[in-house]
């Protein structure tokens, strides 16, 4: 049905292009009368591994939510700190009041991985919808305009989907002059643009050419409508679905960020990330300091990937038959 | 084919160029870099002016691309202040090529060789425990952090148990002649057989590390690939004809399995140079990642530069490599 | 499996002694060569005219015997030691010394830049004899080499300590076009010889094979003085920090430098040394005082010094050996002023001090730098952490900020773009003026902005002065006013701590004399006996 | 035409397909169908989408997937049960004593195996030719399906094909081994009419010159009336009508069978006529275990219909199942 | 009776082919719709038939400017629709409107059917006053046949036929004259395809439409239809009155379609002459010369079919009234037996490229590097 489908060119063309156009036609599926949400729902609802990855999610982000209140201690406080000896005993053990014992600043570990939820799923959150919002807005612009817009934009895209993500985003994070938690939201967040903005382009433009939107125009409906309430909302599938996975991998990449010292620099609030990152300097006589928050990460990551995952199963018509 | 490999090629060249200016207009926006690199605490405004005279960094801009340009056509990309001090990127570049080509290959060798066959199986038994652990197994193996694994394979495998090196490419001491730079190949050549089974010891934690990612997508990929075609009308076809389970399997599933699973390949080779960052950090190896990490972090400007631009051709050439060969194994493609 | 033994042990009389290293050389002509990575290797193959007493900071002969001055302090003679050759067989002698001297001052545009530590201590090269503490260098006996310089000063002849300025063999550097240096975009392209150096020392250059990160030398068995223990000494260059402890561990490498302070405790737990250096640093924090002009006021500064809880600080951050600064250079330097007492941590005397300057509200621009560690300052951060919340409480408002090292901090230091940060300094030899000239000496850009207080031209002049002085004791005692001035009166930054940077040497290693100047000679240490 | 006697070929009796998916409410797609099919017969099963004539034909290749369903019945293929072998005889026996053409040609052909090695290796596998031997004669079929210049075709991938020519190709596999069944289904849906013409054309010769039998699904009663000699009309996943085809258009008994003439556009109607529409869809179906599952669309329903399931019952050369047919004239 | 409604003159679409070397450039054309003169008269259905790919649908769209034409004009009303742009060609669209094949896809699922109703009449301006839309919503489903509950249901929550009632119900919200049908019926089961028929019959009475039925099932098309064009290869072969299309074809393409429709009947079937054509369709990128039709023609001649492209013209034969126009050099000797039919030799079409490359499954662009 899509363009990019019956156009034999893109078969032979560069990959990666090519793997996020065909992820972009799901969004057309063969039975894309039958509401995708509903019918989603409905075998979602019954599916384990989504059901995991959602009460994971869903723990975590309830967590994020409340863990100021949750937490013994100030994750940035030093309570611990009279303990903390360079040579002697740098991190301090477990004690009464702290029961993982503290970080090598003489902060309180417990308090620091509960708060550390809350800023783990600001990086996430952010640096998806930044590359989401910067993603929508590419996608939309080459999607709706086509012509040399299209062009102009894809060719961006292209040059940046040339370098591969993580590399992208080591570059950026470490060729900015101040290093903060923004840089990391902003270089995870620029890898997913072009991921993005080709995805919503293959999906819009799989929309452009069906027959509801000629419906639509065959009814007179002006241009600006068609893409805002028939292409777009309908395209968005896929992108979602990425947007899910996206808030996974934003995690482990700002502990890749972190632990190749391009993470934000400022540890008072706690990351989850950027506490594995640090404590890969500890890791032969404290592995506990990376294990713990390296754990957090893999559940949350898990879970957010189980849901995308399932998600992205569901939404694809080729599973619906 | 051929008009097809040239447009490609022209357009790597175009990435890289329209790459280079960006690269070379940001690196030089940046403070410190080179200046700071050298004189550390001993900077003064005096000698901070004196050295970026001598490097002509107070030229503009793009005077300073003009002759990097310039420069760059002689095989001079500038010299690495941090990776290799005092050698030229691109020598860098090369120098370290082999190490990182050796780790992907076995990588690679290692995500491929468990991916498919393990993709294959559970796409059969697609539903089965064992499927279902496998998927879950990859899932996991995308959610942990590379370096974290990393570093627990080292934990466990060279400083606990001790059976296998922890870090490096070769051990001191060891009688090696260097002939290609890829070691276990130049032991094998040399029959210096100690050496080059020095040299395969210290690549498979590195390389194992490295492949877990590649592993859980082809694995997946492969899974899904598997389980459409066996739901595709060819294959009923074939069962239709009464085929025996061996011909099903090859001629009719895995052939056509491929097609996708090699495209995946492809993109994962190219996204092993952004994973070899952190792999050959956590295990001092001396290939490409390991100057990339080094250069982002003390700013080596003009190694960053380098393999920045040789990551986009590198990741560009083995894209189009994988189109050649999807066209060998695509008749449509092929045949076009 | 023997893989350990292999490694360890090594192979001929003597064994192998592999040492890690954390970044790799820029090459091995010590005369170009800025980084510590460098010297550690060079300084094991070249000698000066004079040395340092293993495990101090103290002159002593090494190539000269004997070294005197006229009075004015500027015509110097040095007598040559008679029975050293250099590795290719090259006699050492007068000539060669001053073929070293005019090779040094002789650069050309690039090399002047490159010759850092020369440009450093002498101020100038041949084309501005003027600038030039150098100004000739002449053979008056075989073995006996006079030097002139242009004017007194404390650095001479200790400077000659510094590795920079080694005896090379003149046929080598000749032969390798070592003068052939160039300035190449990024960087500095160097000629043949800087990667086949030539020296008299201990050990002679074997190889260095860049694919696999490692340099390996030679014993020399010509050398003049006592044969190194070891017949190999291997540097493998391993970037990250816990990997060195685990080769360490493996038993693949038998030391290495710099080991994080928290890893002290478990490394001397498996069995090794961990060898703590005297510290001959310091870490302050610097002020600009131009831009924040709050600063300007001493009671602020002051201030700010009683905020600052060392003593903890000390305990909590800084590795064992690790002492309270009383004045800008540490103890081993003549000239230190032992009567100096520390300000004391006193929260309640700085909020008074405060509100006499009238700036209970004061806001500074604090900065540390990151992806950076350094022998004064092991965690930037955390050190930075710490004086923070000491500042904040006693009420004054600290925005933070950060670049990472190479990549912006140390620019803005020069540019004195912060109110305040953190910086340090190891000192080169034993001099009072390699840190206090350093710091205030020169007045139109030091990091500390002096040239804002009324005081800063007066110290800046002071301290030429001082260091101009001839006779030792006497510059002595003016060094140790000057300090009490500049804590006293002047207090131009905030003088924290001096910090052992510590080296570690796995079991069987012995022979391993420390150097407060991470000056390491390698040729004593013997490996094995196991 | 004929119609061929003797002993049937095949004889499907009370064959039930039930699908039970995890967590869904069994699902019966085909229940309780009987016929049997002579050797050069040409039988029919006619339905609508759903109706359960792929299951059917499925069912009797032993194609079903392999878990989540239940086949009963019997299906006696020359005294064998064939729903009773096990896989690996099941194998043995298809594409050499039953072939089938499915409906959509280019996704039925593998895309990366060139067309020639995809007539052979039937033969190689069934007749023990080596791939040397088989090309001449894959050539031969080729030919005799009406590939023009086959021996280039051999070496050609199925996307170089028409739609046609593919169907063909695929009418030539499924012939390679001489199998004395063919079930072919909705073999002309995906083409054009002209197309359609030909390969209707080519089967129809294929039953003629060989014997084969022929069982033809399509839910074209057009393609029927031309070519079958008798013809069951299911729905709901049961027959519902049988008849022998000049009878079954002539005299359709049942309201669905009538139904369905009733709604199909005549070419050679007068223009403009009303059709005669069946209300509803498929959707409104009623279980066949305690009604008629057409009631609710019947034109004829009766009380009766939505209470009671009617009972097959069988007439020479014909059978019903329906509690108030057409009238029926007799002859 | 002769109020031309729609005057299609001179239409062409072509769709570039585009490849290059660094930029692309229009290396062919897919020739689509190639040169097509017809009118549709007010009132009347016209149908237009032919093969799949013979630009039928294209030509349905560049009817409405959904395909904007490459040459040729399209007069509706007296205005030129092709040449027409932006707002003025979307007020210009109230009067012609869409139903498409797919009523899956035609309907955004994500709309419900009050929603998917109101918006061309709010487009146009018909649904200022609430009380009025609503009671022509209720109108527009009764006259489909639906019930008024169905307003706020969703797409997914109705049958195929139920769908394409919803579709056409949209179609007339807008009060069009003309109504492009597409396939209206073929994505349909054979039972509900009635339904459908029969509707599209009754509305026509009811709101004096005026229709063009695009379909390729020539006996739906016969069925529907006033006048019929028959198309091959982006070219109009023959127009004619129904009934006179099947009585006397005069086209040989026309002759062999309808001869290939199975007609229900056994009897029928078991005498019918057929006439098979040979070999595959031509690829519209590369049409023959000439006569389209020349490469699979049984009754093609060695003069003129191969390199004259013939008009459509009337002809002068016995009971052909002179609405019936074919394109076909030798129409009055084929009807009159002078030209005999002949044997063709199949000769395939070589496809020029895969029509549809479908490179497996969508790829998990789980993309952690
Ligand atoms: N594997 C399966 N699992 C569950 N239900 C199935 C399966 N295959 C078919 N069905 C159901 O069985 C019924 C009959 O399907 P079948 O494919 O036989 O219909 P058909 O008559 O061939 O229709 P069409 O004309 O569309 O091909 C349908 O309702 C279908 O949904
Ligand atoms: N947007 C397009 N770009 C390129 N080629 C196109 C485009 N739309 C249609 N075509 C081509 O134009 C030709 C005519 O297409 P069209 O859809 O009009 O045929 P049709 O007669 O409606 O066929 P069908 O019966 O299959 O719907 C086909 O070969 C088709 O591939
Ligand atoms: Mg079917
Ligand atoms: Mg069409």
């Amino acid at each position: 049905m899509s363009p990019s489908k019956k156009n034999p060119l893109t078969s032979f063309g560069d990959r990666r292009k090519q793997q996020i156009d065909e992820l972009a036609e799901t969004s057309v599926g063969d039975d894309a009368g039958v509401s995708l949400i509903a019918s989603a729902w409905r075998r979602l609802r019954r599916n384990p591994v989504f059901l995991i990855g959602l009460a994971i999610t869903v723990l975590f982000v309830v967590l994020a939510l409340i863990s100021p209140w949750l937490a013994p201690w100030d994750p940035s406080d030093n309570p611990m700190i009279d303990e903390v000896r360079r040579q002697t005993n740098p991190v301090p053990g477990p004690e009464a009041g702290h029961p993982l014992g503290g970080d090598d600043r003489g902060r309180d570990l417990l308090s620091r991985l509960l708060v550390g939820s809350r800023q783990t799923l600001f990086v996430g959150v952010f640096a998806t919808l930044f590359g989401l919002a910067g993603g929508l807005v590419l996608g939309t612009l080459a999607g709706a305009l086509s012509g040399w817009v299209d062009s102009a934009v894809m060719r961006l895209v292209d040059v940046m989907l040339s370098i591969p993500s993580l590399l992208l985003a080591f570059s950026i994070a470490a060729l900015s002059s101040r290093p903060s938690q923004w840089t990391v939201i902003i270089a995870i967040a620029t890898i997913q643009v072009p991921i993005f903005a080709r995805l919503l382009r293959g999906s819009m433009l799989a929309q452009r050419v069906s027959d509801h939107v000629l419906a639509a125009r065959a009814l007179g409906v002006n241009p600006a409508a068609i893409v805002f309430r028939h292409m777009l909302p309908n395209a968005l599938g896929p992108v979602i679905v990425q947007a899910t996975l996206v808030l996974a991998t934003a995690i482990i990449d700002a502990a890749a960020l972190s632990f190749l010292g391009l993470g934000n620099p400022d540890d008072r609030q706690p990351e989850w990330g950027q506490m594995l990152g640090r404590a890969t300097a500890y890791i032969n006589d404290y592995p506990h300091l990376a294990v713990y928050p390296a754990l957090c990460i893999i559940v949350v990551a898990l879970g957010f990937t189980l849901m995308g995952e399932s998600l992205r199963e569901a939404l694809d018509p080729k599973s619906r038959r | 084919m051929i008009r097809f490999i040239v447009r490609r090629l022209i357009q790597m060249a175009g990435v890289v160029l329209v790459l280079s200016l960006l690269l070379f207009m940001w690196l030089r926006s940046l403070p410190g870099g080179t200046v700071s690199a050298i004189l550390g605490e001993r900077q003064t405004p005096e000698r901070r002016a004196a050295l970026e005279a001598a490097l002509g960094l107070d030229q503009p801009i793009w005077v300073q691309y003009g002759k990097f340009l310039e420069r760059a056509v002689h095989g001079n990309f500038g010299v690495s202040t941090k990776v290799l001090p005092g050698t030229d990127a691109f020598e860098v570049f090369l120098m370290r090529l082999p190490a990182t080509i050796e780790l992907s290959l076995l990588a690679m060798l290692i995500a491929v060789s468990l991916g498919i066959p393990l993709g294959y199986l559970a796409a059969k038994r697609s539903g089965s425990v064992f499927d279902n652990s496998a998927v879950v197994f990859s899932l996991v193996g995308v959610a942990v952090p590379v370096f974290f694994l990393a570093f627990m394979l080292k934990y466990w495998f060279a400083v606990e148990w001790n059976i296998l090196p922890v870090s490096g490419r070769q051990t001191v001491g060891i009688d090696a002649t260097r002939i290609t730079g890829f070691f276990v190949l130049d032991g094998l050549m040399t029959r210096e057989w100690d050496a080059a089974w020095d040299a395969f010891k210290h690549l498979i934690l590195p390389a194992v590390a490295l492949a877990t990612i590649p592993f859980a997508v082809i694995f997946r990929i492969t899974r899904a690939a598997v389980l459409d075609v066996l739901d595709e009308d060819y294959v009923r076809t074939a069962e239709a004809k009464g085929l025996t389970s061996r011909v099903i399997r090859g001629r009719h599933v895995l052939r056509n399995a491929m097609l996708p699973v090699t495209t995946t390949i492809g993109l994962q080779i190219g996204a092993l140079l952004a994973g070899a960052i952190l792999t050959e950090t956590v295990f001092s190896f001396p290939g490409l990642g390991d100057a990339l990490a080094i250069s982002f972090r003390d700013k080596d400007y003009a190694v960053l530069q380098v393999l920045i631009m040789a990551a986009a051709a590198i990741y560009v050439v083995v894209n189009l490599l994988v189109d050649i060969s999807y066209a060998i194994i695509d008749p449509r493609v092929r045949t076009r | 499996e023997s893989d350990r033994s292999d490694e360890g042990g090594g192979s001929g009389d003597g064994g192998t002694f592999t040492f890690g290293a954390a970044g790799a050389p820029e090459m091995f002509d010590p005369f170009y060569a800025t980084d510590g990575e460098t010297f550690r290797v060079t300084r094991q193959m070249f000698q000066g005219l004079l040395g340092i007493k293993p495990g101090t900071a103290t002159v002593q002969p090494e190539l000269a015997t004997e070294w005197s001055a006229d009075e004015a302090g500027t015509t110097w003679t040095f007598q040559l030691r008679d029975d050293v050759t250099f590795h290719d067989g090259e006699p050492f002698n007068a000539d060669a010394v001053c073929y070293n001297f005019d090779r040094m001052f002789d650069q050309n545009e690039a090399g002047q830049v490159a010759g850092e530590y020369w440009g450093y201590v002498m101020g100038s090269f041949s084309n501005d004899p003027e600038g030039s503490l150098y100004k000739s260098c002449e053979a008056t006996g075989e073995f006996e080499a006079t030097i002139e310089i242009t004017r007194a000063t404390s650095g001479f002849p200790t400077m000659l300590t510094l590795d920079s300025l080694s005896m090379q063999s003149p046929k080598a550097l000749e032969e390798g076009d070592a003068n052939g240096i160039a300035a190449e975009g990024e960087g500095f392209s160097f000629p043949d010889y800087a990667f086949a150096p030539v020296g008299t020392g201990a050990f002679k250059f074997g190889e260095y094979d860049e694919a696999n990160g490692t340099i390996t030398l030679e014993r020399n068995d010509d050398y003049w003085g006592d044969p190194a223990k070891t017949s190999e000494l291997v540097f493998r260059v391993i970037p990250d920090e816990s990997t060195r402890r685990q080769e360490l561990e493996a038993g693949s490498i038998n030391g290495y430098d710099l080991p994080n302070p928290a890893d002290w405790s478990g490394l001397e737990d498996d069995g090794n040394e961990v060898v703590i250096r005297d510290p001959f640093n310091i870490f302050y924090v610097g002020l600009t005082p131009e831009n924040n002009p709050a600063l300007k006021d001493l009671k602020v500064r002051q201030a700010l010094y009683h905020a600052i809880d060392r003593e903890q600080l000390v305990q909590s951050q800084l590795p064992e050996g690790a002492a309270v600064a009383t004045q800008f250079m540490p103890e081993a330097v003549k000239g230190w002023n032992a009567d100096l007492a520390a300000y004391d941590y006193n929260p309640d005397e700085a909020k008074q001090l405060l509100a006499d300057a009238g700036q209970e509200d004061l806001t500074i621009d604090f900065a540390y730098p990151t992806e950076v560690s350094r022998p004064y300052m092991p965690d930037p951060q955390a050190l930075y952490e710490a004086i923070r919340a000491n500042l904040e409480d006693v009420g004054v408002t600290v925005n933070v900020k950060t670049a990472s090292w190479n990549g912006g901090y140390l620019d803005n230091v020069t540019a004195g773009k912060y109110d305040a940060y953190l910086l340090g300094w190891t000192g080169d030899y034993d001099s009072a003026d390699n840190f206090i000239g350093t710091f205030f000496g020169n007045l139109n850009s030091n990091d500390f902005g002096t040239k804002a207080y009324p005081w800063g031209a007066q110290l800046s002049q002071d301290l030429k002065d001082a260091d101009a002085i001839v006779d030792e004791d006497e510059r002595a005692a003016r060094y140790e006013e000057l300090n009490q001035q500049i804590m006293e009166d002047y207090l131009p930054g905030l003088a924290i701590s001096h910090s052992p940077p510590a080296l570690v040497v796995g079991p069987g290693v012995s022979g391993l004399t420390q150097s407060p100047l991470t000056a390491e000679q390698f040729d004593t240490v013997e490996v094995g006996g196991e | 035409m004929t119609r061929p006697t003797g002993e049937p070929l095949l004889s499907v009796r009370d064959l039930s397909v039930t699908f039970q998916r995890h967590g869904e409410k069994a699902f019966t797609a085909v229940d309780g169908v009987s016929f049997d099919v002579r050797p050069g017969e040409t039988l029919g099963l006619v339905g609508e989408s759903g109706c359960g004539k792929s299951v059917t034909s499925l069912a009797l290749m032993g194609l079903l997937p392999a878990r989540g369903n239940t086949v009963t019945g019997t299906a006696t293929y020359e005294g064998t049960d064939l729903l009773s072998l096990s896989r690996s005889e099941m194998r043995d026996r298809r594409g050499r004593d039953i072939a089938m053409i499915f409906q959509d040609p280019l996704s039925s052909l593998n895309p990366v195996v060139p067309i020639g090695l995809q007539v052979t290796e039937v033969m190689e596998r069934h007749r023990n030719l080596s791939r040397k031997e088989a090309m001449p004669e894959a050539e031969e079929l080729l030919a005799r399906v009406g590939i023009p210049d086959p021996r280039a075709r051999l070496k050609n991938y199925p996307h170089q094909l028409s739609g046609g020519m593919r169907q063909r190709a695929l009418i030539a596999m499924a012939l390679a081994c001489q199998p004395r069944l063919l079930i072919a289904d909705e073999p002309t849906t995906a083409l054009d009419v002209t197309i359609q013409a030909q390969i209707l054309a080519l089967l129809k010769e294929l039953v003629e010159d060989t014997g084969t039998a022929l069982i033809m699904i399509t839910h074209d009663l057009g393609v029927v009336a031309g070519l079958c000699d008798e013809v069951n009309v299911l729905y709901g996943g049961r027959i519902v009508e049988r008849g022998d085809r000049h009878r079954l258009f002539a005299h359709a008994a049942h309201p669905y069978t009538n139904g369905l003439l009733g709604s199909i556009p005549r070419l050679d109607a007068p223009r403009g006529e009303r059709l005669e529409a069946i209300p509803g869809s498929v959707a409104d179906n009623l279980p066949w275990d305690s009604a008629c599952a057409f009631a609710p669309r019947c034109p004829r329903a009766l009380d009766r219909c939505r209470e009671e399931t009617p009972v097959w019952e069988e007439r020479p050369a014909t059978g019903l199942r329906c509690h108030n047919p057409a009238e029926v004239q007799r002859d | 009776m002769t109020d031309v409604l729609v005057d299609v003159r001179g239409v062409k679409v072509h769709f570039p082919i585009k490849r290059g070397v660094i930029f692309d450039k229009t290396v062919g054309h897919v020739y689509a719709v190639d040169g097509v003169n017809l009118q549709i008269l007010k009132g009347e259905t016209y149908g237009l038939v032919g093969e799949s790919g013979c630009g039928k649908s294209t030509l349905g769209k560049a009817i409405l400017n959904l395909e904007t034409p490459t040459e040729g004009s399209v007069e509706f009303d007296g205005t030129d629709i092709a040449a027409l742009k932006g707002k003025e060609l979307r007020r210009k669209r109230q009067d012609i409107q869409m139903v498409f094949q797919d009523p899956m896809s035609s309907l955004d699922p994500r709309q419900s059917v009050e929603s998917l109703l109101t918006e061309g009449m709010k487009a146009h301006g018909l649904a200022d006053d609430k009380e009025a839309t609503r009671k022509r919503l209720r109108e527009l489903l009764s006259a489909v046949g639906l019930p008024p509950s169905a307003l706020s249901k969703y797409p997914h929550e109705f049958s195929g036929g139920q769908r394409q009632r919803i579709g056409i119900a949209r179609a007339l919200s807008v009060n069009p004259k003309l109504i492009v049908a597409d396939e209206p019926v073929s994505a349909l089961d054979v039972s509900v395809q009635a339904q459908v028929l029969n509707l599209l019959e009754e509305l026509q009475d009811e709101f004096e439409l005026t229709y063009l039925v695009v379909a390729h099932d020539l006996a739906v098309v016969r069925h529907i239809s006033d006048r019929i064009g028959v198309m091959y290869l982006g070219g109009l072969v023959e127009e004619s009155e129904a009934g006179e299309l099947y009585e006397t074809p005069l086209h040989p393409y026309t002759r062999a379609l309808m001869s290939a429709v199975p007609v229900p009947d056994p009897a029928v079937e078991d005498q019918r002459e057929q006439i098979l054509l040979m070999g595959d369709l031509p690829s519209p990128s590369k049409p023959p010369t000439g006569c389209r039709f020349h490469t699979r023609c049984p009754w093609r001649q060695e003069t003129r079919c191969d390199d004259e492209r013939p008009e459509l013209r009337v002809v002068e034969i016995d009971g052909v009234t002179p609405g019936h126009r074919v394109a076909c050099h030798w129409a009055e000797q084929i009807a009159a037996g002078e030209v005999e039919r002949h044997e063709v030799t199949a000769t395939m079409t070589e496809q020029s490229g895969p029509d549809e490359v479908d490179d497996g499954p969508p790829q998990y662009f789980v993309d952690p590097l």
